[in-house]
């Protein structure tokens, strides 16, 4: 079986490059798809860790990081296609009204 | 069904009726809101009977020997447990809130003759008031008035609230049942919120209210320090031991520190005298609230809680003097501006005030079971007489002062009727309840150590006499006048009538439970301690065992036994100045109606002073309400310049550092996402470079 | 003669089978013994089988068609396919060749790599499903020693029903993928209803699912057949809940009258509008084998697997012997399980309309998942207090009443399109 | 073994992160396939060097260096791809690949639930977001009928060069970092993995579950309440439309 600390650096890599993605793409569905990607790199973190330990709570943490996955992916997604209605663009240079 | 069962259900039910219509009643029962609620607070009567059978049985059977020891009043040893035995019983229905490692404060229910009887009274009562309302809330079409189902659920809510306070097994579900009497009452009184002179009393009853509370809380408090628990039997056996917590004896400071300030909370409750101001104002509910909390049942919570804490209390002989002497001198304040007054609500109410101190009066003098008993006589007599002006209320479109009508005998016969037997009741005409149980707190009184508590009493039985026709025969008697705007006077339908007629009744025979001996039919009628009296003995019997008041309790036992020869002339003595009331009346407000006028232009300023209530409110204005308001003044002037002002400066410094800041905003989201994933590389970078 | 295959073609072809047959079979002769032993191992055993299945399935699939056209004939009142063979028997072989012959057209406008991937997933991801389900039980070789066994199982996991249900759940992307990648309007459309649908599908599937785990307390196949053993099958104690997976399952597989992915009136031919030839081909396979493979999920689950009922003759050393030969009686009973369920499959295609999209999906979550919720909601009360397991017969029976009841008493029309017969409505004469 | 291993952690972070910014679209085309190709390989090769370094002498485990290697590009490539269908379905390939990565450290219901509700679901949605609003490219014109904001990446620099200090960071840390690892744990874990989960889920973690549920309740409503389109009411059927008006409207179901 593997070395959990293999596990952990698998996680990490997977969230820079998810937060990567985040910074670079200007597409809202795309980042959001790199939110997803981070929180894989997170899954596997709490997994690889729980396996440190020797204890199984990792995976039931990783469980509710599924739950938070999906809340965000239904709720982001919503806001996503209420958007898009409004501009009819998915850019998020578009959205800069917060601007000081 | 079991005893456990009857008394979780006894509030339960009441409760779900009221939550339901609360639930689905603006928009599914509307008009008919009434149903689910007087079907919850009959089935809890009929509940509140069964028990009462049980119980009942129990005492004639198992607890006959001590029931019998006490009602012959032998001696009793103070350090033996006598009384409860198996006609109390505490049921746990809930572990409540965590106290100290083990122990609990549990939702306790208790079980004991005391209770049934107050059980009795209150939903008895409210049942007829419940009634009575569904005929009270609504137009001359039948159309229900608007908030019909607030004012169901609000009353549900009510006799849930009471259930609760009167069947609680420890000091602080009393103490919740209390305040939750509290908050119904304050949403009662203020049930026509849109008049500002409603909102206004139920404000103030709350806050007077509020200041009995505050005593009672520190009462219960002090028992909790003193004692370490605060279950009813627990701590009454503590002091019947004088033991405290750690079997440290217990001084008669400390008993008289919390008798004192448990009498506080009753005083605030039962608007006993400092803080009686509440209760007038409280006219501004409807009729049937009035009747209901404001007379029968919610205002004798204290008598009840006093009742209830008879041994804390007979410990303490201070106590007993101060409750005795401020029951005698509110019956006798309340009875006097009675006199005065002309609105037919605010009568009752000082009415009720007044012999609201007899009770007081009964209890201070060690007759708990008599003050009980007139507790429960007179919620009946009384919430008929209340129904009554609410019924003439209603024909007269809203109008109560007695100089705008009279003569509604012809009109109104049902309520005429009913208002009159309530009133000769009220009166103390013999062979009504009142008599019964006035007279017996009057002799008690007379046979204790203050005697002059007793002539309190006397004088405040003729002048009730008089108020109470005062007020009868210038509302039904003379010539038939009414009020503006008013075509005919009209008898209420029959939800209003049948309470009228049922309660009337109650007010006629209500008495002879406590004069017939249980087994013994009328023959028994002259021995005050009947079965009403051996019912309650169990609950009072250590108190009466205890050295302070074992003069008292034989003093009226000495009464008891031979009431038909000694105190004879007590009896002719009330009822002659009942009847000499009652002519007084008649003659200055049918024969001679200049009279009255005559005297309050001779007597001038007493009259005055009567008239304005002792320009109480108006004390209370000066000494309290004022300083209070400059205070508040005060500070908000504090608030608005110096806190404000600070504020402001303080809010000033980030304005001023944003301002600098905000051209690093750029409103895209990944800039800021940029600098966040910096700021953490630098962070983790910097724990791993210190680790 | 197969139309479209010439006579030349034909005798190459047997000439190469029968001598292929030949060598492999001389071929096993001399390693038999090597092959005795590898089939007597679990691993080599796992494979063989599923390569095995892998024929099986294929050959039962093409003839699935043939079935189908012959029930749509029957129902029909036509003859359906007669002319390949006796009885139009290898119409499906004709079938076969015609779709692997024709020319395979990628149009120009799709998205190319997609396009070529879709229908191979929608396959692949319908085939792979075949690995957890137990087809005969555990079973012994005459060579093997005495007191050992094999599963025949392609694979005996843990978290079988898991598995399935996530192999399930990648069966929207052949359409999805195949819907955008065409790059046509239909196809997109049939591809967006899909998705939705078998999203939404997959919650009452997945809690029917559930509610077999609850009542087998395991998530494994094998042992949710092996608590049928005995006893009644979970049919018996969840009607409502076999129904309900098998209506999920027929949505599931886009199969009529769910299918409103490939509406042929609104759609043109829906998700593979722009597909011909083998990867047509490959979306007609995936449904028949997603068929099959939902069936013997369902079989298993509630219809007690490879299992015979306890009341037949010799039904107690079919379901309990390790011989092989009741091995092969179990996939046997197994197997016309399943072929009973394609036929219902089939009939419900020929005899009930499409549903409208609306309807569709106020079956779902209107009906199944409270429904569902409440099937699942029983059976772990069942389980927590201790209750006697037919209690969850009655408490189906009460689920549906309740809920007919229920959807009876406040039925509106769904589309506000309808006059109501007795108010009239504002503003019409 | 005389480099330590973080300066291999080092190197590889650096290596992906150049890779990273090599595959980022500019002006909508793949920039410099080999170069990324090349990079990617060597990240890779290097990566499974750490690996095989972090296993120790007792397991060499090449299924999970594949796998980690296969997710990871996968990932390089949904964060790259200038098509957000491709971005979409590498993010399905990325989660097969760690849902086979628990399955092979002894997780498996939690791969299995990451399959079921990831790849199932979630990306489901995704898909059919981006179905609604994206069209398919042409063939020819690929570039022509990418969107805007799709063909160029953002400051890739910077995000890149944040990108490595994170990883270098984090890896550095998991590398160095003293862990204390319990003996014998991990077969304990494993065996009747999802039975044990239950049961944290059902005890310890039973108010999360609880709140958890709440949360996907709010979120339901929310994403129905935010996503809603205020469409006409049904009572409009009842209107007559002019001769070709009639069809216009949107009409929902």
């Amino acid at each position: 079986m593997p070395n959990p600390t293999a596990l952990m650096i698998v996680g990490a890599l997977l969230f820079a490059i998810g937060v990567v993605g985040f910074l670079t793409r200007r597409n809202m569905i795309v980042m959001f798809l790199s939110t997803e990607v981070m929180f894989q790199g997170v899954l596997m973190n709490l997994v690889g860790m729980g396996l440190l330990h020797g204890n199984i709570q990792g995976q039931g943490l990783g469980i509710f990081v599924l739950v938070i996955a999906a809340v965000e992916a239904g709720l982001g997604l919503a806001i996503v296609v209420m958007l898009y209605r409004r501009r009819g663009t998915l850019d998020a240079e578009n959205w800069r009204s917060l601007r000081g | 069904m079991e005893l456990k069962t009857l008394a979780i259900l006894i509030p339960l039910l009441p409760l779900a009726g009221s939550a339901l219509v609360g639930a689905i009643g603006l928009r599914g029962l509307k008009d008919r809101s009434h149903w689910l609620v007087l079907a919850g607070v009959t089935a809890a009567l009929f509940c509140a009977v069964s028990l009462f059978y049980q119980v009942n049985t129990e005492l004639n059977r198992g607890g006959s020997e001590t029931a019998a020891a006490i009602g012959a009043h032998a001696q009793i040893d103070p350090s033996q447990q006598v009384g409860y035995g198996k006609l109390a019983e505490s049921f746990t229905i809930y572990e409540w809130i965590p106290a100290g490692a083990a122990d609990w404060l549990n939702v306790t229910f208790r079980v004991d003759p005391l209770t049934i009887v107050m059980l009795l009274t209150v939903l008895s009562v409210s049942t007829m008031v419940v009634m009575y309302s569904v005929g009270y809330m609504r137009d001359h079409h039948g159309h229900a008035e608007l908030g019909y189902e607030r004012f169901f659920a609000f009353l549900g809510l009510f006799v849930f609230s009471m259930c609760m306070l009167v069947l609680a097994g420890n000091f602080l579900l009393l103490y919740l049942g209390w305040e939750l009497v509290g908050l119904c009452s304050y949403l009662l009184i203020g049930f026509y919120y849109q008049k500002p002179s409603a909102a206004a009393a139920a404000k103030k009853a709350f806050l007077v209210n509020r200041i009995g509370d505050f005593g009672f809380g520190l009462g219960i408090l002090l028992i909790y320090l003193t004692f370490n628990t605060l279950d009813y039997q627990e701590v009454f056996n503590m002091v019947a031991n004088s033991k405290m917590a750690g079997d440290l004896a217990l001084s008669t400071e400390r008993i008289t520190t919390i008798a004192l300030l448990l009498f506080c909370g009753a005083m605030g409750k039962s608007a006993q005298l400092p803080l009686h101001v509440w209760l007038p104002d409280a006219m501004e509910g409807p009729t049937p609230v009035s009747a209901l909390i404001h007379a029968a049942t919610m205002v004798t919570a204290g008598v009840y809680m006093v009742a209830r804490c008879s041994v804390i209390f007979a410990a303490s002989p201070i106590a007993m003097w101060i409750v005795g002497a401020i029951g005698a001198a509110t019956a006798l304040f309340a009875a006097t501006i009675a006199l005065t007054q002309f609105d037919m609500k605010r009568i009752l109410a000082y009415s009720t005030l007044s012999q609201l101190g007899y009770m007081f009066l009964g209890l201070g003098v060690g007759a708990f079971d008599s003050a009980m008993f007139h507790l429960y006589t007179h919620a009946f007599f009384k919430a008929c007489l209340f129904l009554g002006a609410g019924s003439v209320m209603h024909a007269m479109a809203g109008e109560i002062d007695i100089r705008r009508f009279s003569g509604l005998r012809k009109a109104m016969p049902i309520t005429y009727f009913t208002f009159l037997i309530s009133g000769l009741a009220l009166a103390g005409v013999p062979l009504l309840s009142a008599f019964w149980s006035k007279d017996e707190i009057i002799h008690a009184a007379l046979a204790s150590s203050t005697p002059w508590l007793g002539w309190i009493g006397l004088v405040t039985a003729f002048l009730t006499a008089f108020y109470t026709f005062r007020m009868i025969f210038m509302a039904f008697h003379n010539e038939e006048r009414l009020p503006r705007g008013v075509e005919h006077a009209h008898e209420s339908g029959v939800w209003m009538s049948a309470p009228l007629v049922l309660l009337a009744i109650g007010a006629v025979f209500a008495g002879y439970v406590g004069v017939t001996t249980g087994h013994g039919g009328f023959l028994g009628m002259f021995e005050p301690h009947g079965a009403f009296h051996h019912f309650l003995a169990p609950n009072f019997s250590d108190a009466k065992g205890h050295e302070m008041t074992v003069a008292a309790a034989q003093g009226v036992a000495h009464g008891a036994g031979e009431h038909g020869s000694e105190s004879h002339w007590l009896m002719w003595l009330s009822s002659g100045l009942a009847f000499y009331g009652i002519f007084n009346a008649w003659y200055f407000y049918t024969r001679r109606p200049g009279i009255p006028l005559a005297i309050a232009l001779a007597s001038g300023s007493v009259y005055k002073l009567f008239y304005h209530k002792y320009y109480v409110d108006e004390l209370y204005d000066l000494v309290f309400v004022r300083p209070l308001r400059r205070l508040g003044d005060m500070c908000y002037a504090c608030d608005r310049f110096v806190i404000n002002g600070i504020l402001w400066i303080i809010a000033a410094i980030p304005r001023a550092i944003g301002f600098l800041l905000r051209g690093w905003q750029q409103g895209a989201m990944q800039g800021y996402a940029l600098g966040m994933v910096v700021g953490l590389v630098v962070i983790m970078w910097w724990v791993l470079a210190n680790a | 003669m197969i139309r479209g295959v010439n006579k030349q073609q034909m005798v190459v072809g047997g000439i190469g089978a029968t001598l292929g047959g030949f060598a492999a079979l001389v071929l096993l002769f001399i390693f038999r013994s090597q092959l005795a032993d590898l089939l007597a191992d679990q691993f080599y055993f796992s494979l063989f089988l599923a390569l095995g299945l892998f024929g099986i399935i294929m050959t039962a699939v093409a003839y699935c068609i043939l079935l189908e056209r012959k029930i749509s004939a029957w129902v029909q009142d036509r003859y359906g396919p007669n002319r390949v063979g006796p009885l139009g028997l290898l119409q499906p072989l004709a079938d076969g060749i015609k779709l692997f012959m024709k020319e395979d057209i990628i149009p120009r406008h799709v998205d190319k790599g997609l396009f070529v991937l879709a229908p191979f997933l929608a396959f692949v991801i319908s085939m792979i499903g075949y690995a957890v389900i137990p087809w005969g039980g555990e079973f012994r070789w005459p060579w093997m020693p005495e007191g050992e066994t094999l599963k025949c199982q392609v694979a005996s996991i843990d978290i079988a029903l898991l598995y399935i249900l996530a192999v399930g759940s990648m069966g929207v992307y052949g359409v999805v993928l195949a819907g955008w990648a065409s790059n046509n309007k239909y196809a997109m459309y049939g591809a967006m209803r899909a998705s939705a649908q078998m999203l939404s599908y997959e919650v009452p599937l997945a809690m029917m699912v559930l509610v077999a785990i609850l009542t087998s307390q395991s998530m494994r196949l094998e042992d949710a057949v092996a608590f049928q053993a005995g006893s009644w099958w979970t049919f018996a104690y969840h009607p409502l809940a076999a129904l309900i997976l098998f209506i999920a399952a027929l949505a599931e597989a886009n199969r009529a009258p769910f299918d409103l992915a490939e509406a042929e009136q609104e759609l043109i031919a829906g998700f593979h509008t722009e597909y011909s030839a083998i990867k047509w081909a490959m979306f007609f396979l995936g449904e028949y084998t997603h068929m099959i493979t939902s069936s013997a999920v369902m079989v298993s689950l509630f219809f007690g697997g490879y299992l015979l009922p306890d009341f037949l003759p010799g039904a107690h050393w079919v379901n309990e012997s390790t011989n092989i030969l009741a091995m092969f009686a179990r996939m046997g009973v197994l197997f016309a399980k399943i072929g009973i369920f394609i036929a219902v499959y089939m009939m419900v295609r020929w005899t009930l309309p499409r549903f409208r999209y609306d309807q569709l999906m106020s079956l779902a979550w209107k009906a199944f998942v409270p429904m569902g919720m409440l099937i699942v909601l029983m059976q772990v009360l069942i389980i927590y207090n201790d209750w006697p397991q037919w209690y969850s017969l009655i408490g189906n029976i009460v689920i549906l009443l309740a809920g007919g009841l229920f959807s009876a008493a406040v039925a509106k029309p769904i589309t506000g399109r309808q006059v109501s017969l007795l108010k009239r409505e504002r503003g019409m004469t | 073994m005389s480099v330590p291993l973080v300066y291999i952690s080092y190197i590889v972070s650096a290596l992906f992160a150049f890779g990273i910014f090599v595959g980022l679209p500019k002006q909508g085309r793949f920039p410099r396939r080999g170069a990324f190709i090349v990079v990617m390989a060597v990240a890779s090769a290097m990566l499974i060097y750490l690996l095989q370094l972090l296993f120790g002498a007792e397991s060499r485990n090449i299924t999970f260096c594949i796998l980690a290697v296969l997710g990871l590009a996968a990932a390089i490539r949904v964060v790259t791809h200038p098509l957000p269908v491709y971005s979409a379905l590498y993010f399905v390939f990325v989660v097969l690949a760690t849902a086979a990565m628990l399955i092979q450290v002894g997780a498996e219901f939690l791969g299995a639930a990451l399959v079921i509700v990831y790849a199932g679901a979630i990306l489901v949605t995704y898909v059919f977001v981006i179905m609604l609003s994206q069209q398919s490219p042409e063939m020819k014109g690929r570039i022509s009928a990418m969107l805007d904001y799709d063909r160029s990446a953002r400051e890739p620099v910077w995000a890149t060069l944040a990108c490595f200090m994170l990883m270098a960071v984090l890896a550095g840390m998991i590398v160095e970092h003293p862990w204390k690892t319990v003996a014998q744990p991990l077969s304990a874990v494993a065996t009747r993995n999802t039975v044990e989960l239950g049961r944290l889920l059902m005890t310890d973690f039973a108010v999360s579950v609880e709140l958890a549920a709440v949360l996907l309740m709010v979120a339901l409503v929310g994403a129905v309440a935010i996503a809603r389109k205020r469409l006409p009411q049904a009572a409009d059927f009842s209107d007559h439309k002019a001769p070709g008006e009639a069809g216009k409207t949107v009409v929902p179901y």
